[in-house]
């Protein structure tokens, strides 16, 4: 409408759609409702107003009115919240082709980080028409995602990942808010999401990279030593991580747990936490030794590890090359 | 309204007999948290604790004397909304794992 | 019951109010009609303040930029705006003035079962107030009414643990009111008062009683967890010591989220007690409404967990509380249909408290529609913290408990203080703050949808028309709040005085003289009839008929 | 249209009057008989133990979140408690609340030497329950178990049934961090309930309970029960975890 009048956000990732169609299904229901319950009001208000010499006619009420009206609401209640869950679904489904960011939130700022090894501050370019798909954590408060473009918002919490994810359908340039209130600078902590086209995403990406994110996390793989015991070739004292991600891990007490982001980043904060079976709890801790972005570095590897395969387990030698491509394609989130 | 339509020379005598299962169980919890009884341990300490509690509710407090259903539907209430927020929120953190 | 408008005698009566004078017959009054009128000058005061917050967070909101204030003083200006309003307006408003001085009265007791432990509620209120006062001129608090952790406990410096305190131990007056209320529907009804005959005023107490005695004391254990989680470091809520921040969510909402029928169920009472009066009839489904009530009131448990969809709550469990979120829907939607129901084939007034009744429908309609959307995990995602939450929660809130309130105190003003208010500058003032009420809140919802998140104190420039329209909304609206203040404060002293019953109306507290005296009734009164018998009862009227003047 | 009659019963105050008002001194204005009295004190009592229950509901929802979460931690810290001082506790609230029913009794019964002996007694095993708490509070700020004062648990080292599993001393903390919360707030309760049955005492000293009129000793009964209820319950929570070999 005007510039400085907006009545509906623009539309630009793929769930929006949905969303702005849940959201008119809810308006059509609730004008309808608003409309009809305000008519009777004004109606009765008119037709009922006191007269003289006329009294009020008494009546005590109707069982088959009451029971019509407290069931036929739950009809559309349901249907209410099958529309609004599918939706949902939609929202907290992440494909699996999709590439990864990393997102560190901290007062009063976002750091992201590409698979490819681009680092941003408070801007995040993202070429259209690709699914992109978050792994937030927080270094100190709660924080939230927001795009409103994008109708998404996801809290971004210390101490674990939640994942979001989108696929922008438009290009441009579009609002990116902190929404759980951080503190002093909360209305500070936005950005953008920057929308290109594939081609000119290709141009950008370009420039400015120091190097896959699995490299520098397989860096610190080895420097921190986990490579002495996560060996390769399932010989070592710790577990092979080689295509771990996303496969379900059964675990000392008998649990089943499928190793995601939120695993494996408990595995080296707090390793005694989920022992998997067979193996001897003799990891130390990392807490206070990795940061927020060394840890999103260090994931970033280990699911870049391909997965052996099974027949090959023991002599299988050489996965050091990533191969993304195959990692993906464990993944269950 | 209490306890009064009970005869008052014997509950004495009951009193006693209710402390002194109280103490039995008291005894017994202590013993079968030696026990290995696999995951059953907290269940089985849980149980006796709600015996000796519904016991005290009953006897000690006189619930069962209650002439009338409201103060034990408040208790009933009181527990059923603990238990719903113990279960909602399990509802949650118990279920995080699953993808 | 049938008797006609009484006429005010030369003499004057002794009533509460004049029996005593002097401070300390005041604050040390057992009266549960006195300790109404303490609470009503408390809450007004808390309400002044709250609302001078408010009205400060608007007038920031004015422009873009963050230019009238800095950042850290908006945000204690939220923050004190939400605790004030929430602990020391909302909570206490409607039953600790109307609930405490009306339900002995229509239930036809001398006074509430427990007259010295409501004294002591008051004072643990004043405690609590009075520290949230100390607080906030010592400094403040900047981390929004909801405290989350890890924010609360391990970051901010500004004085948590007072203001926890301050809302503590307003909760723990709102227990001992509950408490008090619970036990005086159970045990002190007037013979022949039975539970069918209870006007529905009381049933909404009686459902809001159980909420604050089942909710508060989990907000209380929380509120000491946040505490001690500050003074020792104990980890229960912050990650970083292997605690969990969405236990403390957890906690927090199932009370917090209650504490919303806390303020909006006694308010559905009194609507259902005007629009039967000033249309002339029994309530449409008296079962219905007064049932409903308990239902919001226990089904209102178990869907907290709608606050937090997007906070990291594992999706089973979104799904299981958006799905019983719809289900709280049904016990409002009764009541909505049967107070419309109501009005059909009814005579129907329009003085200055069906008004506000009339603004209550108009805009709880909305605001629980609206609620809908906010059940919808789909839309949720997209809305929750921004401010169309913020517009929902205040037609709630603001459009539905505060309405309601207004036309309680109007209805039961010549009740109260023994006068009639000037019915022109009342109709004048309803329609004032329903319209005010409208342009503050109904852009913010837009506002809502466009993406602009809460608790922001400056905002990309493109949202400032939708701002500018909600700022000049909130200068009508409090000045629709000023009015009833002046006009009721001066009726207090000039108004007409009123007779017995000048509405006419059914129910036990009409039978008594006005203002009544200390214990109510000259007799313990026997009830023999249902409650709203309006087809019993004449309908002249106080402003037609002026019994007064005659 | 109003006409003095008796009370007609009310389907939930079933009560009818044996003594006149005015013969009772401590029967407060508002209510009508000391049967209505009675049964509002008595019911305000109960729905004040309903919101006791959601009080230390939320605490035990914390706790068994986090035992859970922390299984193995929680267990090797809950190996510090004594257990036999766990259990002379509650052997003593158990014995209490015997001479809290007593006390109930005697009070109803018109035995007011009986009452004074037994309130004395309940006093004393109440005292003794904070001494041998305090007791126990002492050793655990003798062996460093109180979080956040320099915190360390040297014993034991693993985790029961898991010999080769470390214990996380933050996890550990955080289940000294539960115990304290837990136990303090129950040792409060304690003590309120010992200045209660301390008035209760005067009171009785003084002879103001009789047959007709002994409210304040069983609301102050339920109360002390209600006590006694949480600990029956904190016990094995607290100390009786992972114990078995």
């Amino acid at each position: 409408m005007f510039d400085n009048f907006p009545l509906w956000p623009e539309q630009a990732s793929s769930v929006a759609a949905s969303v702005d169609a849940l959201y008119i299904f809810f308006l059509i229901v609730s004008i309808g409702m608003t409309a009809l319950l305000y008519f009777i009001l004004i109606f009765f208000a008119a037709r009922y107003r006191r007269q003289p010499g006329i009294k009020a006619t008494p009546n005590e009420g109707s069982l088959v009115l009451e029971l019509s009206w407290s069931i036929a609401p739950m009809f559309v209640f349901v249907a209410m919240f099958l529309f609004g869950a599918v939706v949902f679904f939609q929202e907290r489904t992440p494909p699996k082709d999709a590439t990864e960011v990393y997102v560190v939130a901290k007062q009063w700022m976002w750091k992201l980080e590409h698979m490819e090894g681009q680092r941003e501050i408070n801007e995040l370019h993202v070429p259209v028409g690709q699914n992109v798909k978050l792994i937030m954590t927080s270094q100190d408060v709660i924080h939230s995602f927001f795009v409103p473009a994008f109708r998404l918002k996801t809290d971004v919490l210390p101490g674990r990942y939640t994942i979001m994810w989108f696929r922008a359908t438009k290009p441009g340039t579009y609002h990116l808010f902190c929404a759980e209130y951080c503190g002093t600078q909360h209305s500070g902590m936005i950005g953008s999401i920057v929308v290109m086209e594939p081609a000119q995403y290709q141009a950008w990406t370009n420039g400015g990279s120091t190097g896959p994110l699995s490299v520098e996390g397989e860096k610190l793989f080895s420097e921190l030593g986990c490579a002495t015991c996560h060996r390769q070739d399932a010989q070592g004292r710790g577990p092979a991580l080689a295509g771990v991600f996303g496969r379900p891990v059964t675990l000392e007490d008998g649990r089943t747990v499928v190793a995601d982001e939120n695993y494996l980043r408990e595995s080296i904060m707090d390793p005694q936490a989920k022992i998997v079976r067979g193996y001897k709890p003799v990891m130390p801790t990392f807490q206070g030794l990795v940061t927020d972005e060394q840890m999103g570095a260090l994931v970033a590897y280990i699911k870049s590890l391909a997965p052996a395969k099974p027949a090959d387990v023991l002599n299988k030698a050489s996965l050091t090359a990533p191969d993304r491509a195959a990692a993906k394609g464990g993944q269950a989130r | 309204m209490s306890d009064q339509h009970e005869e008052h020379s014997s509950s004495l005598g009951f009193y006693v007999g209710i402390w002194i299962t109280l103490m039995v169980c008291t005894g017994i919890t202590v013993w079968a948290a030696f026990l290995d009884l696999h995951q059953f341990n907290a269940a089985v300490a849980l149980i006796i604790a709600t015996f000796k509690a519904t016991l005290v509710v009953l006897f000690f407090m006189h619930l069962r004397g209650a002439g009338e259903r409201l103060i034990k539907v408040w208790v009933i209430a009181s527990i059923f909304f603990m238990l719903v927020l113990i279960a909602l929120s399990m509802a949650d953190f118990g279920t995080r794992l699953w993808s | 019951m049938s008797t006609p408008a009484a006429i005010v005698p030369a003499v004057e009566r002794e009533d509460y109010l004049n029996k005593e004078y002097g401070v300390w017959s005041w604050l040390l009054t057992v009266d549960h009609k006195r300790i109404a009128l303490l609470y009503l000058a408390s809450v007004t005061f808390f309400f002044f303040i709250g609302g001078i917050f408010a009205l400060l967070v608007r007038l920031e909101l004015l422009t873009p930029a963050g230019d009238l204030m800095q950042a850290d003083t908006y945000n204690k200006a939220f923050t004190m705006h939400g605790m004030v309003m929430v602990f020391f307006f909302l909570i206490p408003v409607v039953p600790a003035v109307l609930g405490n001085f009306l339900i002995p009265l229509m239930i036809g007791a001398k006074d509430l079962a427990f007259p010295r432990i409501n004294l002591l509620s008051w004072y643990l209120y004043i405690f609590g107030g009075s520290l949230m006062v100390h607080c906030m001129l010592t400094g403040g608090v900047d981390t929004g009414w909801t405290f989350y952790t890890p924010f609360s406990t391990a970051f901010t410096n500004t004085k948590i643990i007072e203001a926890g305190l301050a809302a503590f131990m307003a909760g723990f007056s709102s227990i001992l009111t509950g408490l008090n209320f619970i036990v005086t529907i159970h045990r002190m009804r007037a013979p022949g008062m039975t539970w069918s005959r209870l006007p529905l005023f009381v049933w909404a107490h009686y459902a809001t009683s159980i909420i604050q005695i089942l909710g508060t004391p989990v907000i209380a254990i929380t509120i000491l967890l946040v505490a001690a989680e500050r003074l020792f470091h104990l980890g229960v809520f912050d990650p970083k010591l292997g605690g969990d921040p969405l236990l403390f969510q957890h906690l927090f909402w199932f009370y917090s989220h209650p504490a919303v029928y806390i303020m909006i169920l006694p308010s559905m009472g009194v609507i259902s007690e005007l629009i039967a009066c000033f249309s002339r009839k029994r309530i449409f489904g008296y079962n219905f409404v007064a049932l409903s009530s308990i239902g919001i009131a226990v089904i209102g448990f178990i869907v907290w967990a709608h606050h937090m969809f997007v906070a990291g709550i594992s999706l089973y469990a979104a799904l299981i509380f958006s799905a019983l979120t719809y289900l709280v829907g049904v016990p409002s939607a009764i009541k909505t249909f049967n107070w419309t129901a109501t009005m059909y084939k009814g005579s129907i007034r329009y003085d200055a408290p069906m008004l506000y009744a009339f603004g209550f429908l108009g805009l709880f309609i909305v605001g629980g529609l609206t609620g809908l959307f906010l059940a919808a995990l789909g839309i949720d995602v997209h809305v929750t913290d921004t401010y169309f939450v913020v517009a929902h929660f205040h037609y709630i809130m603001v459009g539905g408990t505060l309405m309601a309130y207004l036309g309680g105190i109007h209805f039961w003003w010549p009740k109260i203080t023994g006068r009639l208010y000037p019915e022109g500058w009342a109709r004048l003032a309803a329609l004032i703050v329903f319209v005010g009420f409208n342009l503050t809140f109904f852009p913010q919802f837009i506002l809502g949808y466009v993406g602009m998140p809460r608790r922001y104190y400056q905002y990309p420039p493109e949202f400032q028309v939708l701002n500018i329209l909600s700022t000049a909304g909130a200068t009508i609206l409090g000045l629709g709040y000023l009015l009833p203040m002046i006009y009721l404060t001066w009726s207090m002293r000039y108004g007409k005085p009123a007779p017995d019953n000048p509405w006419h109306a059914a129910g036990l507290e009409w039978t008594v003289q006005s203002p009544p005296t200390t214990f109510n009734f000259p007799q313990e009164p026997v009830v023999t009839w249902e409650a709203y018998n309006y087809d019993e009862i004449d309908d002249v009227h106080p402003h037609e008929e002026a019994p007064v003047a005659r | 249209m109003f006409t003095r009659t008796r009370r007609p019963p009310l389907h939930d105050s079933a009560a009818t009057a044996h003594h006149a008002a005015h013969d009772n001194p401590a029967l407060l204005h508002h209510f009508a008989e000391e049967s209505q009295q009675r049964n509002a004190a008595s019911l305000g009592m109960w729905v004040f133990l309903a919101q006791e229950v959601m009080f230390f509901g939320g605490l035990f929802c914390a706790y068994l979140i986090y035992r859970l979460k922390y299984f193995g931690d929680f267990g090797a810290a809950s190996q510090t408690l004594d257990i036999k001082l766990g259990a002379t506790n509650t052997i003593v609230l158990i014995g209490s609340s015997l001479t809290v029913v007593f006390a109930v009794w005697a009070a109803k019964n018109g035995r007011r030497s009986m009452l004074l002996i037994n309130l004395v007694l309940t006093l004393i095993l109440g005292c003794a329950f904070l001494g041998i708490k305090a007791v126990e509070y002492r050793s655990k700020f003798v062996e460093h178990h109180v979080p956040d004062l320099g915190f360390h648990m040297d014993e034991p080292t693993h985790i029961p049934g898991h010999p080769d599993i470390p214990v996380n001393q933050r996890h550990a903390e955080m289940f000294f961090s539960l115990y304290f919360i837990m136990t303090g707030l129950h040792a409060l309760h304690m003590i309120i309930g010992i200045g209660l049955f301390l008035w209760l005492l005067i009171m009785a000293w003084k002879g103001r309970y009789t047959p007709q009129y002994n409210t304040p000793v069983e609301i102050g009964g339920l109360y002390w029960h209600f006590v006694d209820l949480v600990w029956i319950y904190l016990f094995p929570l607290l100390y009786l975890i992972d114990r078995h070999p």
